[in-house]
């Protein structure tokens, strides 16, 4: 057995922002595991005040280059909330479709590019270009997919223009989304291909328990606002989430920390699909089964299959969407006329990697007086960090176990977390 | 019940079948076919200009393609762009065209790392030339600046090929300074014909330079015009050309005998794109050659 | 020209049986603006319903669909060592239905400079024989000035112009297409009683005129003013966007890039229309540019269409349409510059 | 590349990220019917966001993100000093992006009020150009992939690319738009350059100006229209610092 084992990783390749992760094991004993978020601030929330609410949205967009159209469905959801404004229907499904299709980019961009190579033991999914063209197209057709759906909805896949407090600015080319329509029907087969490919993979075998934090789902499996959901059997409206988050400021990261009933919880799709699997479409369900993910797991590197499982969820949703969209008369109303009012409001989105808060104060002309945003990131941070003294315990004593094994290792564990560090800093 | 509409098909149209022929302007015509040309052979003038030698493939098309002094071609290349170029060259030689090219935008740059062999298209020629033929029985002055040798250079060769027709041939030509001076591998050759006298100057002459050195107007003192004697071509940029023919002008050279080449911006070369409208002028289809006088009538030409 | 009526309910028929087998460009509304004032464009339609005939007029011209903004003028295959070139003109055939006279005017206009002067357009001429016109009369819009330029009315250059007589229309046929085209529908003959009401209403549509506008003297009157204070005036106030060249009828200039494809097995030389308000317009390489100023680039905009065109083409380039002057944001208009050009109280 | 008689040459790229979102570098990872080409045309041995390969043999360096904290400066030097040419990719590289907003803010407040007893090492926003020498800029919020896929091009034979100079109107015209204004919207069309094919106004969304002012933009004009249809100086003004391209420009502001 090794008994020093050293871990020094600056700035963690394959994530969204810059980390460094610190392991020190001395004479078989843990001194050191931890996870640092050391991103540069940019303080969106202070950039907000004496902003008008029809550049919030625009503005906290953003904050993350991978997650733009979750930040901005969270922020024009607090403006609407503070202004007591309802969006109509029509709106309602296309912000829904819009998600549905950050999540499929947003996931497959981590299964494929950031998560995959270590599973086949490459630096990136660069060289597979060359050795394995197939799964490169079928990355590619899938994250497309996602990308073109958001482009259309939202008119851009990078920082959407479409969607405004009040709904959603322009109806969707009727034509586009019925190609889309069947481009997702024609992606079902795809992600089958997906399933098998990950079956392959082997997923560390460790587990720690931990408070699973979601949006409740009434009926269907949660996406935009709603209840909060803890694993731990707590349950609290939206507008409460500084009694979930209890955000706190750590000396060594720049983004801050949270803790709920537990010293830290976790958000994302683990959490979604472990408080809310019951809701999963059928043909999710059984992919799920079929990975050997079953509720509650505490295994964090599932995360990684509750991504897949989302996308095959979101997909079949989606096809659900087009549908009812296409089938509305072809001048429905798709914006709530606006009336700026004094007032506070909160949004919360289940973004790709788990629940996202913003919360505005507005003055009477509807300028920002005050802005809190609580990203998903910076939920997980803390448990990030609890989790890798527990994997270095755990595997340090395994044999053969090196420098560069733990440090895969614990660049997996952050990695399956999928962090958008940028993000969680903002 | 339905109505299909029936569909025009322009290819059908006798005229379009046609060989293309950039000189018959009205006929209907692929405008945007352009003739592969290959870069036969690349001579390096100064450090910005290079001369390019162009043979069209197709040995047709080689054969339909002529020109005179004062044309200009739009030469493409493929995937990046296509830019108005006057003709260097001589037209009786056949099949091949000369092109002196600055490096200056996108096209000229790829063409100045293009080598020998490379495959370029042409369409063309385009616009007015200089009227050579009345020219015939009078002295000659024919007067560059800088770059603009280039397109004197083809009716310096008409001129020079066809002797006989015309009396005495003078040639002036100024640079800023001896480094930029085009073709000066030809100047001896110019030099040693009977009757054509070459005058060379430069603004700022450098250590090796014995010859004149100032303006190019100063050469002016050197020559002997007979005005209404004279014809007179003037290329080179608008403040030269304006003091040229201006001082021309004053010693009584008719100004409809002295013509000029613009230079402005083309995209097409048949009086569409519009880029290169002066006023209601169109510089390619009523230039790129034009009589002084239409100069001083058209605003803004210089 | 001959003539006949079409009931409404034929002309439905008629516009129904189109829509079967081609393409139909119409009149479509498409929002109202901040006053409440409807939006129209000439958009593809699917059905009856979409059509809105009644639009006083179309934010954009019928332009686009005969010089689109942006199209391949060809195409390259490159090989190993060598490229191909490939050319296509091909257009289906296509019905542009609800078009004013002036929107005709202006498919004249072009059909002088691009399909029968020097290099006559292929591109352009497949567009414009493969359309199948449908004209129709209507109420002056507010600002337009054709009835000054000379195009509120139309002889030629549609294939049937229908008039709105209340029950019915007053159909104009101007070529055998149109003629057989109606043959597939219930039409009556035209009766003295129904000339008579076809004239009364051209006639109160004529009267109806608010804005005029004198262009005879512009040609010589432009030379004259070349230095004109107006111009500064209004060049001033030019924000160079090109807006008004875009949804001119008859603007038709135009620049050229190529592009490769990434993996560099084709390439495209693309046609995209510009505008001579633009900075670069006449910027050319090396950096030095002919018409810096904003108040010469619209100079030369007013010059190409009130005196080069008429030097060319014996009549102005304009349609009165004045879509550039409810376009622009800076509130410049043909007619109050060409007030000020020939310096007219206002 | 052959038919002109040149070999391609496959250059070694590098992307960097500073205080940024990444999403610049997303766009690059984005346009997926032509990412295996991309990939083959260029040699991408340093890109921390999708590979955890790393190299320091490389020639053009593509920067994105301002420059927010001392150590940025330090990395951003050593990039500058290996690359032979340093591009600067997206709005935040270009003009300090919306991040340049918080320099309306005293830091040591925003610290205190966000971190509390644990205040963060920050400085006022830089662009790239600020600090190092840059060869190249590309503008947008985020980038336009295809415009990157030209560049590169461009870069790949050494040769000018030249961004469109005029303003966003030609290119939302040329999508058959309604104009913003006359939805009753602020829009910087008529001032910002374009390049970006007009997604914003297309999507019903008045231009925020990310790729900076067009050419010679009729600043006094835009004014004049902003005030004649309503618009409050506040509001003009926020859009103009949105994303830092138009430094200094200011409604009310006497000149």
């Amino acid at each position: 057995m090794k008994t020093n084992l050293n871990v020094d990783v600056h700035h963690l390749a394959r994530v969204e922002g810059h980390g460094n992760i610190k392991v020190k094991v001395e004479n078989g004993s843990l001194k050191e595991a931890s996870w640092e978020v050391v991103e540069t601030p940019r303080y969106f929330e202070f950039m907000l005040k004496g902003k008008h609410y029809t550049s919030a949205g625009i503005l906290t967009a953003r904050i993350c280059g991978i997650c733009s159209i979750g930040h901005c469905l969270a922020s024009i959801r607090a403006t609407e909330n503070a202004f007591g404004i309802t969006i109509p229907e029509a709106a309602q499904k296309l912000r829904l479709l819009a998600k549905h299709g950050e999540t499929l980019q947003s996931h497959f961009l981590h299964l494929f590019f950031l998560a995959a190579p270590d599973f086949v033991g490459l630096p990136s999914a660069i060289p597979l270009v060359d050795l394995k063209p197939e799964i490169v197209a079928l990355a590619q057709r899938l994250k497309g997919m996602g990308n073109r759906i958001c482009d259309a909805v939202a008119g851009r896949t990078t920082h959407p223009v479409s969607l405004q407090v009040g709904g959603v600015a322009v109806m969707p080319d009727k034509q586009k989304l019925l190609d889309l329509k069947g481009e997702l029907e024609g992606s079902l087969e795809a992600m089958k291909a997906v399933v098998e490919l990950f079956k392959t993979f082997q997923i560390p075998d460790f587990v720690r328990e931990t408070e699973f934090v979601s949006l409740k789902g009434e009926k269907d499996y949660p996406f935009i606002g709603g209840n909060i959901v803890s694993s731990d059997g707590k349950e609290m409206p939206e507008a409460d989430y500084r009694k979930v988050t209890n955000e706190y400021v750590t000396p060594n990261n720049t983004s801050k920390w949270c803790k709920f009933s537990r010293a830290s919880y976790a958000v994302g799709a683990l959490a979604r699909f472990n408080n809310n699997h019951k809701f999963l479409h059928p043909a999710a369900a059984a992919i799920a089964k079929e990975l050997g993910l079953s509720p509650v797991s505490h295994n964090p590197f599932m995360n990684n299959v509750a991504q897949l499982i989302e996308c095959v969820h979101a997909a079949h949703d989606s096809i659900r969407l087009i549908d009812e969209i296409v089938k509305m008369k072809p001048a429905t109303q798709t914006m709530e006329k606006v009336q700026a009012k004094a007032g506070t409001g909160v949004g919360a989105v289940e973004v790709p990697r788990g629940i996202l808060f913003h919360c505005y104060e507005y003055d009477k002309n509807g300028y920002i007086v005050k802005a809190d945003c609580v990203i998903p990131t910076t939920q997980n941070n803390a448990n990030i960090h609890f989790d890798m003294g527990s994997l270095v315990e755990k595997f340090a004593s395994a044999e053969n176990m090196t420098d560069e094994k733990l440090e895969l290792l614990c660049s997996m564990l952050v990695r399956s977390y999928d962090p958008c560090i940028s993000c969680s800093v903002h | 019940m339905k109505i299909p509409l029936y569909h025009y098909d322009i290819m059908k149209e006798r005229e379009i079948q046609q060989p293309v022929d950039f000189n018959r302007h009205r006929r209907l015509k692929h405008t945007d076919k352009t003739f592969k040309a290959e870069i036969s052979s690349i001579t390096t003038l100064t450090d910005m200009e290079k001369l390019f030698h162009l043979r069209i493939l197709d040995e047709a098309e080689r054969e339909r393609f002529t020109f005179l002094p004062g044309q200009f071609v739009m030469l493409e290349v493929p995937g990046y762009g296509e830019v108005p170029i006057s003709i260097s060259g001589s037209p009786s030689n056949k099949g091949l065209i000369e092109l002196c090219i600055r490096k200056a935008g996108t096209v000229t740059g790829v063409l100045h790392k293009a080598k020998r062999g490379a495959l370029v298209g042409i369409r063309g020629p385009f616009g007015t030339h200089f009227p050579l033929e009345k020219m015939k029985g009078y002295d000659i002055l024919l007067i560059a600046g800088g770059l603009g040798l280039a397109p004197l250079r083809a009716p310096i060769f008409a001129v020079t090929e066809n002797r006989p027709d015309y009396r005495k041939v003078d040639i002036m030509y100024g640079t800023k300074d001896p480094s930029q001076l085009l073709f000066d591998y030809q100047y001896e050759q110019w030099r040693r014909i009977d009757g054509v006298n070459l005058h060379i100057i430069v603004e700022k002459a450098d250590d090796k330079w014995t010859g004149d050195v100032g303006l190019i107007t100063k050469l002016f003192d050197k020559i002997e015009i007979v005005p209404h004697e004279t014809y007179a071509i003037v290329c080179g940029p608008p403040v030269m050309f304006k003091f040229v023919c201006a001082y021309l002008s004053k010693i009584g050279v008719p100004m409809d005998r002295m013509f000029v080449s613009l230079e402005r911006r083309m995209h097409c070369g048949m009086g569409k794109c519009c880029r290169c409208n002066i006023g209601s002028t169109y510089t390619c289809i009523d230039g790129p050659v034009f009589d002084y006088w239409t100069v001083m009538n058209l605003k803004e030409a210089i | 020209m001959l003539f006949k009526l079409l009931d409404k309910d034929e002309f439905k028929n008629l516009v129904n049986i189109l829509l079967q087998s081609n393409e139909v460009i119409a009149p479509k509304q498409v929002g109202v603006n901040v006053t409440g004032k409807t939006l129209h464009q000439y958009l593809p339609v699917t059905s009856f319903d979409e059509i809105d005939l009644t639009y006083e007029t179309t934010q954009y011209s019928a332009k686009t669909y005969f010089l689109p903004y942006k199209e391949n003028l060809s195409t390259y295959r490159f090989d190993e060592k060598d490229w191909k070139q490939e050319i296509r003109y091909r257009q289906e055939p296509r019905v542009m239905l609800g078009l004013h006279a002036c929107d005709i005017h202006a498919l004249l206009k072009l059909d002088k400079v691009l399909a029968r002067d020097n290099f006559p357009s292929p591109y352009y001429i497949a567009r414009r024989k493969n359309a199948f016109i449908i004209g129709i009369d209507h109420e002056p819009c507010e600002g337009g000035f054709c009835r000054s330029l000379g195009t509120d009315t139309v002889n030629n250059g549609f294939d049937l112009f229908l008039t709105d007589l209340g029950e019915r229309y007053f159909v104009s046929i101007n070529t055998d297409l149109g003629y057989r085209v109606l043959l597939q529908v219930k039409t009556k003959d035209v009766t003295e009683e129904d000339t008579r009401k076809y004239l009364l209403t051209r006639k109160s549509i004529s009267d109806a005129f608010q804005t005029h506008v004198n262009v005879q003297n512009l040609p010589n009157l432009l030379d004259l003013e070349f230095e004109s204070k107006v111009w500064n005036k209004w060049g001033q106030k030019c924000l160079s966007c090109g807006s008004c060249s875009m949804v001119c009828p008859t603007c038709y200039c135009y620049g050229v890039t190529e592009r490769v494809s990434m993996d560099f097995k084709s390439g495209a030389k693309v046609k995209q229309l510009y505008s001579c308000n633009l900075v670069d317009f006449a910027t050319v390489a090396g950096g030095h540019n002919f018409r810096p100023n904003r108040e010469t680039r619209l100079k030369y905009r007013y010059y190409h269409q009130h005196r080069g065109f008429v030097e060319s083409y014996d009549e102005p380039k304009c349609v009165g349409c004045n879509r550039c002057g409810r376009v622009c944001l800076a509130e410049i208009n043909p007619p109050d510059i060409i007030r000020d050009i020939q310096m007219e109280e206002r | 590349m052959r038919y002109l008689s040149i070999e391609p040459t496959k250059p070694k790229v590098a992307v960097f990220d500073f205080t940024s979102c990444e999403g610049c570098e997303l766009q690059l990872a984005n346009k997926e019917e032509t990412l295996v080409d991309f990939l083959k045309a260029v040699e991408i041995v340093n890109f921390r966001e999708v590979s955890s390969a790393k190299s320091d043999d490389y020639e053009i360096a593509f920067i994105e993100g301002a420059v927010s904290r001392s150590d940025e400066i330090e990395r951003l030097k050593k990039i500058r000093e290996k690359a032979r040419v340093l591009v600067a990719l997206g709005c935040c590289a270009c003009y300090g992006g919306v991040n340049k907003l918080k320099n309306a803010f005293d830091l040591s407040t925003a610290n205190r009020e966000i971190y509390g007893n644990y205040p963060k090492d920050s400085m006022p926003v830089r662009a790239i150009k600020d600090v190092v020498p840059v060869d190249m800029e590309i503008p947008g919020c985020p980038v336009n992939k295809e415009e990157i896929e030209r560049i590169i091009q461009h870069l790949l034979l050494d040769i000018n690319y030249n961004f469109p100079v005029y303003p966003v109107c030609v290119e939302c015209k040329q999508k058959f738009n309604v104009c913003m204004f006359e939805k009753g919207q602020l829009c910087l069309g008529p001032i910002a350059r374009a390049g970006c094919s007009a997604p914003c106004p297309t999507g019903g969304l008045g231009c925020y100006g990310c790729r900076g002012p067009a050419a010679d933009p009729n600043y006094d004009e835009f004014f004049e229209i902003a005030r004649r249809r309503g618009f409050a100086e506040q509001e003009v003004n926020e859009r103009l610092s949105f994303f830092g391209g138009f430094n200094g420009i200011a409604m009310g502001v006497q000149k």
